[in-house]
């Protein structure tokens, strides 16, 4: 147990709509390790953002904290003073998110902006000027992009900014939601880098989502597989790419293009992502799934282990295997 | 969180409440000086707070104007003010014909009235020293004959000596008396080397009147009393304020406080909202002044009939007009056309048409269509004697003049039941002005009457000769042909003679033409607006004692009204003293300070925590 | 800082566009009224029982008043060449006080009523925007909202008669008119600048209360989404105190509201037309009305003339100083 | 066999504001050649920036041209407008990057597809046809989807709606600008699966914009490499792929993702 | 398969309901903008003005123009609301004249935002030049204050002083008015026209109209509500100031002449209450209303202001 950074227990996060309260994260159980960099992976709808923002217990009105417990430096996040959760952001852990071309403010020169930060922490921001650069270094950025404003630099220089200012305070653990979205392809390859070598040095624990699957597996110590809110399939990520446990985690892998591989006629997936019905009493995935038979459709699998650290969640396994 | 609003509200309070203290301590100090008119106030900054002090307001208008160059005329802003300062030869009541000399001492007529002759007063200067003499009288006419084209009937003006002036007319011309009297004298030393008179802004104005300007602002002008007046002891109140009200309902309030001594406002109901406010101070008389006409276009069909003139003329409620339109002070004119003051120069003859065809009266008014062979149909619509239904009519007047306003839609209302149709519009003052002149009218309600002090003055607005439609004419602008009538005749002689049997029998010979001619409809007799407040002031003109036209924006006559009034009371003014002025400066900067102070102590309260 | 040069070219061509195209609208519309002043001079005298005058004598005053009778274009041309050498020529309601007098008179104290008024209710009405949009959905939001609401719906000048009946006619705590008492001294002393700020009270209180429930809503409506924003969210992840982030969100929400500020300083220098007339304060208004009832084309056209230079300076700060303030406009020009 | 398209020296240059000097120009396109055959797909490589979407406007019309020459079938049509434009866009069509923007929120599937084929004075049974291209592009059964509004689909299926609705025209190209970067992973295939069956099947020649050598890799059989508006490599994919020259093409194929990479 | 709102609350819509036409689209935004408390009550306070503007059409208790009573007689059972002070009956004339404040107000509404609509479509349709001259005048026409131009118009129709009823009105309130809206339609045309998928329309061959009717419309309908509504309570305030300068026609009977009326009566000094309170009650009423539904369109339009109540699960379910 010393070894976890965070720990989730039992979380479940939903949704207000106009008529009712869905839930999008359900009894969602997870533990970090620190100093490692945790992947999670789910497509549109799965609730990976939502559960990156439940772990930073910034989830925004219509979407709510139903129950659950995150355990983080022997404290329950979801039960802290507003107040103590705010002293500990950046300083002990920190959200990098996706959209780091808004995630700026518009009408402040960058230097103010980390004035501001140090401020809220009651810091005085003359005599930090050295910490300040020495982040900056650390993304690779200049000292003149102090005095811009956001919109007079590049998305990758924004981004960049953004991880330095959640990483000024010497945060632990960082959360990375999307951190690349919207990125050239040569800028995000680059920034990837540099992340994984300040993880490196740096020790910091990360818990990185994405949609994109082939960037979590290149950048990930351990992997977590999200559909419909539920983990479907975890474990280390050698483990994972070469011993698939779930049809959802194979079938992805299989379906993306790779450079001189040719696909031949792949089994595809069917239906759409987040086509899931929250009352449906059998597996979630069950629509989807090229291998699905009718028992997938009248239980819930539970988590399975399959080896030491990889779970799953599915009936049909290792059954389904055999047939590829 | 909490204390934090604590704060804000308590600072926030202490600094309203303060505000409001002294803003109320100011105005309630304010209304007292204002209710008690008998307190005897401190002098305060101000020079023009004299206890022997007079408040005026001519009644609203935007702002005054620095220039009170007399060459534009008398009827500068503030209304009335030249005639404290400049001075006529005569003062002539224009209600009965009074004639007091002012700076002439009398005047002379040849027999058949083409030579007029002035004897002008001696040791009369400007308020600047300068003595008056025969020179100034013949500049101010020439000048005016000149510069503007007034004076085209007077063939020569010329001093016989220093002190006698003649003024030689082209034809017999004696009611031009009254022009040539009332008309300010302008002194010559002055205004002789000024290059264009017109345009002269005179800020500094110097005539032979009772007061001088002490100072000027857009919002006030003060005048004090002329030490070298000629009348001895005049003027008896040493300083005159002319207060400025933007709107109507700004001066009544102020009426209503006693602020202002003497005014002419139009208040709907002036005993609840004037007398009843202080009965024993606030008065007001209304005399009965110009005529309201409806104008017909009597070169247009069918108000070219004398007959259908008539049947409008009786078929009009008069007295509705003057309970409705006019708020119940303008008394329903009678049908010859002569100021109320005048009637009595009628015969008895005259005077029983005058009211009878100024009277309700439809079934008449039918009687007198049918004769002459209209006809009314099944759907109350008047028929003409061809046969055709009487086309619509259109009747205008100003917009903005509420009273006559509701008055066309009452008389509209009341054509309708005699069938002529009418549509009322309310075109601009100046669109009235133009199609009025230019005859692009049928029907306008309007004031067409002359004005003077006897009835021939009343017909000259009306006569004139006929000019077509579409081109201007400045009187007969209803377009009345009166030859054949006789009229003219006696109109023109009437100004041949200076004796007042034979006026006399002219005017009524006029009045039974107009009677059956009916050029015009008369319909109520326009108000002159008088209030006055006389807890301080006496010596007022009141309808027992009608002495003097009472309106001080008349120059002229105000003058005549202003020199009869005394100080009864010390007087008083409005406002605080200097001394206090400061107290509550000091009070609202520590209050807007302390607020200042209390917002900044929570500011950093606030960021200090979390 | 780096001047937003290219904008600010940008934003003073479409001023003199603008002011070219308000000139012109301004040269044209009195002159489309029928009627000519010197006939309603003339049949003013006339009414008034004026003394002998003839029609000579209108001939000579439209002589005096310059009524020409050129072609227009010509009237135009002659109208520029005055304008540039700024002669507003005189007026003839006021005969012969020149135009320029008038509105030296005159544009200060309606100025000094508008820009004191609608600052303060800018202010006011961005902070009561402020924390109905951070407190939204409660009962003080509603309130807020409500308030604000009835305030705009409300006919501007019956607020301002019902003011003035409330506080000066039965109250009597406040003056029923004019700009200063009358036994004070123009000049800057301290009993006038009292008896001045007390005069005004009423009317910069019915502009700012007409004006408020504008702020408000705008405020309130900007701060939401603002409240939303990514970098809202972002401020808040990275541990921002709640007046910090308060701070970012109005700040971002207030430009849209500066561009009305400027707009509505020129609105409320025509709207108060009426609030003048009812408080009876010495302004541009009454002139107004005046000079049209009177057709003194002149002061007409002098006072449009002011007012739009006024809205159109106004907008011009506004706009550059917006420039300033959003860095986001100076890169892009539109 | 000839060229459906080709471009000679096509440039194309921005205005841009800076400081106070004002204008000044950037290239976005710079002497680009590049060609399409019938019935082959060629890729078009390039981060953002290197001026690809900009090519796909000028060759469909949004954009002009600064200089240069475009030919459609050897004919030159730089300077077309009018009639021969709309004759021209018949023949050559777009997809956009964004499918959620590129279909209009407030009409339904059917009204999508239905639209070319009015504009086009489609000859036969216009429901018939609309049921062919649905089923062409996989939305079945077509009576489920054709009254649903594009926010009741899934991107992927927003993608084919767009893909019905440019092939009812019957164009001769196509023009696909990131077709799937926006969509979830497991729908890509799908969507490069139909690209790649709309040329078999019906021969029509596709330009494939991308920034990802993953999918061009799988797709296309030429590609031309766009660097800050040049062609700095071209040739067939396989060649360039597997031994690149320029330096920018390396760079690419490094950042290209692959999940048994590390990094 | 069932279709679900999206999760990550970026949309909701009705579920697959066949829209066809401007009528069901009507519709539909009459039920969304009906689920918002604020517009509900502006709705039905709307509606109500409306019955009692159509009531007086037909009926009012006695002849709103004539001058049949005792002068400026407090509210009693003859007359429910008093006399004014020319003796006609108070609530006669606020029956009588809330047809005509209503006509008035949406006429200019509707004429105002139509063109607002034509200039602002155009201009963002139109070439780079046309579209900044248009803008410039536009411009114009928002920098000139209201109050002055609706004095100087409404001075030119007093002045041609044809009988024109309430055209003037309409044309002067309209003049001043349209420019807010040809901002605004001008901007969001602009943007739209950048949109992918009116490219697309432009690519397939769609003609300029076809593109402007079928989805420009289409997509900018909910401002073109929002305008009409800000236009009309132009209209309706524009009515009242116009009344009040005098430069309108005052014979006829509505909320602005009563005003006009009342307030040269010095209504509020006599403290004939019964007379102004009523009318300008009315108005804010009628402006209120607008403004009300209003806030429920923008709500619509802007999904960030829209809030449901918290309907969170019940544990046991």
């Amino acid at each position: 147990m010393d070894n976890s950074a965070i720990e989730i227990k039992n979380l479940n996060v939903g949704y207000n709509t106009e008529n009712s309260f869905s839930l999008i994260i359900k009894n969602f159980n997870l533990s970090i390790k620190k100093g490692e960099i945790f992947g999670i992976a789910g497509e549109s709808g799965s609730g990976k953002s939502t559960l990156a923002q439940a772990i930073y217990r910034s989830v925004k009105y219509p979407g709510e904290i139903d129950s659950g417990e995150i355990i983080f430096k022997d404290k329950d996040i979801l039960k802290m003073e507003a107040n103590d959760l705010r002293k500990i952001r950046v300083t002990l852990f920190s959200f990098i998110p996706q959209a780091a071309m808004n995630a700026l403010n518009p009408v402040r020169k960058i230097r103010y902006q980390f004035y501001d930060l140090l401020l809220a922490h009651g810091i005085l921001p003359e005599k930090s000027n050295d910490k300040i650069f020495s982040v900056l270094k650390m993304v690779r950025l200049n000292e003149s992009v102090l005095d811009n404003f956001p919109h007079e630099l590049s998305g990758g220089m924004r981004q960049r900014t953004v991880i330095a200012m959640s990483l000024l305070l010497n945060p632990e653990l960082v959360i990375l939601d999307e951190p690349t979205t919207g990125l050239d392809v040569l800028v995000e390859h680059e920034i990837l880098k540099d992340l994984k070598n300040i993880q490196r040095k740096y020790g910091i624990t990360m818990i990185f989502i994405t949609h994109d699957l082939a960037i979590l597996y290149e950048i990930s110590d351990r992997i977590a597989m999200i559909y419909a809110g539920e983990i479907v399939e975890l474990g280390p990520r050698d483990d994972m790419l070469e011993h698939s446990t779930h049809p959802y985690n194979f079938l992805l892998l299989k379906n993306i293009p790779r450079i001189g591989v040719k696909m031949n006629n792949p089994i595809k997936l069917k239906g759409n992502p987040s086509n899931f019905n929250e009352n449906f009493p059998g597996c979630q995935f069950y629509e989807r799934c090229p291998f699905s038979k009718a028992v997938c459709s009248e239980k819930h699998p539970d988590l399975k282990e399959y080896s030491n650290e990889h779970y799953y969640r599915c009936i049909l396994f290792p059954e389904w295997k055999q047939g590829v | 969180m909490k204390k934090d609003h604590w704060l804000l509200k308590k600072s926030l309070v202490v600094a309203v409440v303060i505000i409001m203290v002294s803003l109320s301590i100011v105005s309630l100090y304010q209304s007292n000086i204002n209710n008690s008119l008998n307190n005897k106030a401190e002098t305060s900054s101000s020079s023009a707070s004299n206890s022997s002090t007079i408040y005026i307001s001519p009644g609203p208008t935007p702002a005054f104007t620095d220039n009170f160059n007399p060459f534009n005329g008398p009827w500068n802003s503030p209304a009335g003010i030249m005639g404290l300062m400049y001075e006529p030869l005569l003062q002539i009541n224009t209600y009965n014909g009074t004639v007091i000399p002012w700076l002439a001492t009398n005047y002379t007529w040849n027999s058949n009235a083409t030579v007029l002759t002035m004897h002008l007063r001696q040791n009369v200067s400007f308020s600047n020293g300068m003595k008056f003499n025969a020179t100034d009288v013949v500049y101010t006419f020439n000048e005016q004959k000149n510069l503007m084209g007034q004076w085209s009937v007077l063939k020569s003006v010329v001093a016989v000596n220093q002190y006698e002036v003649k003024f030689t007319f082209k034809s017999s011309n004696s009611q031009y008396l009254f022009y040539i009297g009332s008309n300010f004298i302008i002194p010559k030393a002055l205004f002789s080397n000024i290059s264009n008179p017109l345009k002269y802004v005179d800020k500094k104005p110097v005539g032979t009147g009772p007061y001088m300007l002490e100072s000027f602002s857009p919002q006030k002008i003060v005048l004090k009393a002329n030490p070298n007046y000629w009348q001895k002891g005049e003027p008896k109140i040493k300083y005159v304020v002319y207060r400025d009200y933007v709107s109507s309902s700004a001066l009544t309030v102020a009426m209503q406080r006693g602020q202002v001594d003497w005014t002419s406002a139009f208040a709907p109901n002036i005993t609840s909202m004037f007398v009843s406010k202080n009965p024993n101070y606030n008065h007001y008389w209304f005399p009965q002044g110009q005529p309201v006409t409806l104008l017909t276009n009597d070169a247009l069909y069918p108000f070219n009939m004398s007959f259908f003139r008539q049947a409008i003329s009786v078929s009009i409620n008069r007295t509705q007009l003057q309970s409705i339109g006019e708020y119940g002070y303008e008394k329903p004119a009678n049908a010859a056309g002569l100021l109320s003051q005048q009637l009595n120069e009628l015969n008895s003859t005259n005077a029983a048409l005058a009211k009878k065809l100024a009277e309700f009266n439809i079934t008449y008014a039918k009687q007198i269509l049918e004769k002459h062979g209209f006809t009314i149909n099944s759907k109350g619509r008047l028929v003409e004697p061809n046969g055709t239904v009487m086309p619509t009519i259109n009747l205008m007047t100003i917009a903005g003049y509420p009273d006559w306003d509701t008055d066309i839609s009452l008389i509209a209302h009341d054509l309708n039941k005699l069938g002529i149709t009418v549509s009322i519009s309310t075109p601009t003052q100046a669109t009235v002005a133009s199609d009025v002149t230019s005859g692009n009218y049928q029907m306008a309600l309007d004031v067409a009457t002359g004005i003077g002090p006897n009835a021939w003055y009343d017909y000259s607005g009306l006569t004139g000769p006929v000019i077509n439609n579409g081109s201007n004419v400045a009187t007969n602008q209803e377009r009345w042909n009166s030859t054949g009538t006789g009229f003219m005749t006696y109109y023109n002689n009437y100004q041949n003679v200076t004796n007042t049997t034979t006026q006399g029998k002219y005017i009524n010979h006029m009045a039974s033409i107009m009677l059956k001619q009916m050029p015009v409809d008369y319909l109520v007799y326009s108000a002159d607006w008088f209030e006055y407040i006389n807890s301080s002031i006496g010596g007022w003109p009141t309808a027992k004692n009608p002495y003097w036209i009472p309106m001080p924006w008349y120059p002229g006559p105000n003058e005549v009204v202003m020199l009869h009034l005394y100080i009864k009371h010390a007087g008083t003014n409005n406002g605080l003293s200097a001394y206090e002025y400061y107290i509550i400066g000091g009070v609202i900067v520590a209050a807007m300070v302390g607020t200042g102070a209390a917002m900044y102590l929570r500011k950093k309260k606030i960021r200090g925590e979390e | 800082m780096k001047i937003p040069i290219k904008y600010i070219i940008k934003k003073i061509t479409l001023f003199f566009a603008v002011f070219m195209g308000a000139i012109t609208i301004n040269f044209v519309l009195p002159r489309l009224m029928p009627g000519n002043p010197a006939q309603v001079v003339y049949s003013e005298i006339l009414k008034s029982g004026g003394s002998g005058i003839s029609p000579v004598y209108l001939n000579q005053l439209e002589v005096e008043y310059g009524i020409s009778k050129a072609p227009i274009y010509i009237q135009y041309f002659q109208y520029l060449d005055n304008l540039f050498h700024g002669n507003l020529g005189i007026s003839i309601a006021f005969f012969p006080e020149p135009v320029s007098t008038i509105l030296a008179q005159a544009l200060p104290w309606t100025l000094f009523l508008v820009i004191s008024s609608i600052t303060i209710s800018f202010f006011i009405g961005n902070r009561l925007g402020r924390y109905a949009g951070i407190n939204r959905n409660t009962g003080k939001d509603l309130a807020i909202d409500l308030f604000s609401m009835f305030m705009a719906a409300f006919p501007a000048f019956v607020l301002a008669f019902i003011i003035l009946d409330l506080f000066s006619v039965y109250g009597r705590l406040f003056p029923i008119g004019g700009a200063y008492a009358i036994n004070v001294n123009e000049g800057l002393n301290i009993p006038f600048i009292i008896s001045v700020l007390y005069h005004a009270f009423l009317p910069a209180l019915t502009i700012m209360l007409i004006s408020l429930g504008g702020w408000v809503l705008g405020m309130r409506n900007n701060i939401i989404p603002s409240l939303n924003s990514d970098f809202i969210n972002y401020s808040e992840n990275l541990g921002f105190k709640k007046y910090q982030i308060k701070n970012i969100a109005y700040r971002n929400a207030i430009l849209p509201n500066m561009t009305g500020f400027a707009m509505s300083i020129g609105l409320s220098t025509s709207g108060v037309i009426i609030e003048e007339s009812i408080f009876s304060y010495p302004g541009v208004g009454m002139y107004m009305i005046t000079a049209i009832n009177s057709l003194d084309y002149p002061l007409i056209q002098g006072i449009f003339l002011m007012v739009v230079i006024a809205v159109l300076v106004g907008n011009l700060a506004v706009d550059i100083l917006y420039g300033f303030m959003d860095p986001r406009i100076r890169q892009e020009g539109e | 066999m000839n060229e459906l398209i080709r471009t000679e020296n096509l440039t194309k240059e921005f205005e841009t504001r800076t400081g106070f000097t004002g204008i000044s120009k950037i290239k976005a396109l710079d002497n680009v050649n590049i060609s399409l055959f019938p019935n082959e797909i060629v890729g078009i490589v390039g981060a953002s920036g290197s001026g690809k979407s900009t090519l796909a406007k000028i060759l469909v019309f949004l954009y002009k041209s600064t200089s240069g020459k475009i030919y459609f079938k050897d004919e030159d049509i730089t300077k077309i407008h009018g009639k021969s434009l709309k004759k021209y866009r018949k023949e050559i069509q777009m997809i956009f990057q964004d499918p959620y923007a590129s279909l209009d929120p407030y009409h339904s599937i059917e009204w999508h597809i239905k639209r070319p084929l009015l504009t086009s004075h489609y000859s036969g049974n216009i429901d018939d046809r609309i049921d062919e291209l649905m089923n062409m592009v996989k939305l079945t059964p077509p009576e489920y989807y054709k009254n649903k509004f594009p926010h009741q689909v899934s991107g992927g299926q927003r993608q084919r709606v767009y893909i019905a609705r440019v092939l009812a025209l019957n164009p001769q190209i196509l023009i696909a600008d990131e077709p799937v970067s926006m969509l979830d992973v497991s729908l890509r295939i799908d969507v490069l699966d139909l690209l790649s069956k709309i040329k078999n099947e019906l021969g029509i020649g596709i330009i494939y914009i991308t920034h990802d050598l993953n999918t061009v890799s799988m797709v296309t059989d030429r590609i031309y490499v766009l660097h800050n508006g040049e062609v700095v490599e071209d040739g067939y994919t396989n060649t360039i792929l597997t031994s690149p020259h320029d330096g920018y093409t390396k760079a690419l194929i490094e950042a290209a993702s692959d999940p048994y990479k590390r990094i | 398969m069932e279709e679900k709102s999206n999760l990550n609350g970026k949309i909701t819509y009705n579920k697959s309901k066949k829209l066809n036409g401007y009528t069901s689209i009507i519709r539909s935004s009459l039920a969304t903008l009906l689920k918002n408390n604020k517009s509900k009550v502006g709705f039905i306070l709307l509606l109500s003005i409306v019955t009692f503007s159509i009531i007086g059409i037909f009926y009012t208790p006695y002849n709103p123009n004539a001058y049949l009573f005792k002068f400026s007689q407090p509210p009693n059972f003859v007359n429910l609301l008093g006399t004014t002070g020319y003796g006609q009956d108070v609530f006669s004339e606020l029956l009588g004249g809330a047809a005509p404040t209503l006509m008035i107000a949406f006429s200019v509404g509707l004429l105002g935002t139509l063109i607002a609509v034509l200039v602002g479509i155009f201009a963002g349709f139109t070439s780079k030049t046309t579209n900044a001259v248009i803008n410039a005048f536009i411009n114009i026409f928002l920098v000139i204050p209201g109050v002055l131009l609706i004095m100087l118009f409404g001075t030119y129709f007093l002045g041609i002083h044809q009988n024109l009823g309430y055209l003037p009105t309409i044309i002067i309130l309209v003049i001043t008015g349209w420019a807010f809206g040809a901002r605004t339609f001008r901007s969001i045309t602009l943007s739209i026209v950048k949109r992918d998928f009116i490219l697309s329309s432009i690519l397939i061959g769609e003609s300029k109209m076809s593109i402007i009717m079928r989805q420009i419309m289409r997509a900018i309908m909910p401002v073109i509500v929002s305008n009409f509504f800000f236009t009309s309570m132009y209209g309706a305030m524009g009515l009242t100031f116009i009344e009040y300068l005098g430069v309108g026609n005052v014979e006829q009977v509505n909320w602005g002449t009563m005003l006009y009326w009342a307030i040269n009566y010095e209504a509020y000094l006599t403290g004939a209450w019964w007379w102004i309170l009523p009318p300008s009650i009315m108005i804010s009423m009628l402006m209120f209303s607008l403004i009300l539904l209003n806030f429920g369109l923008d709500e619509m339009a802007n999904p960030s202001l829209r809030v449901f109540k918290k309907k969170k699960r019940d544990k046991n379910e």
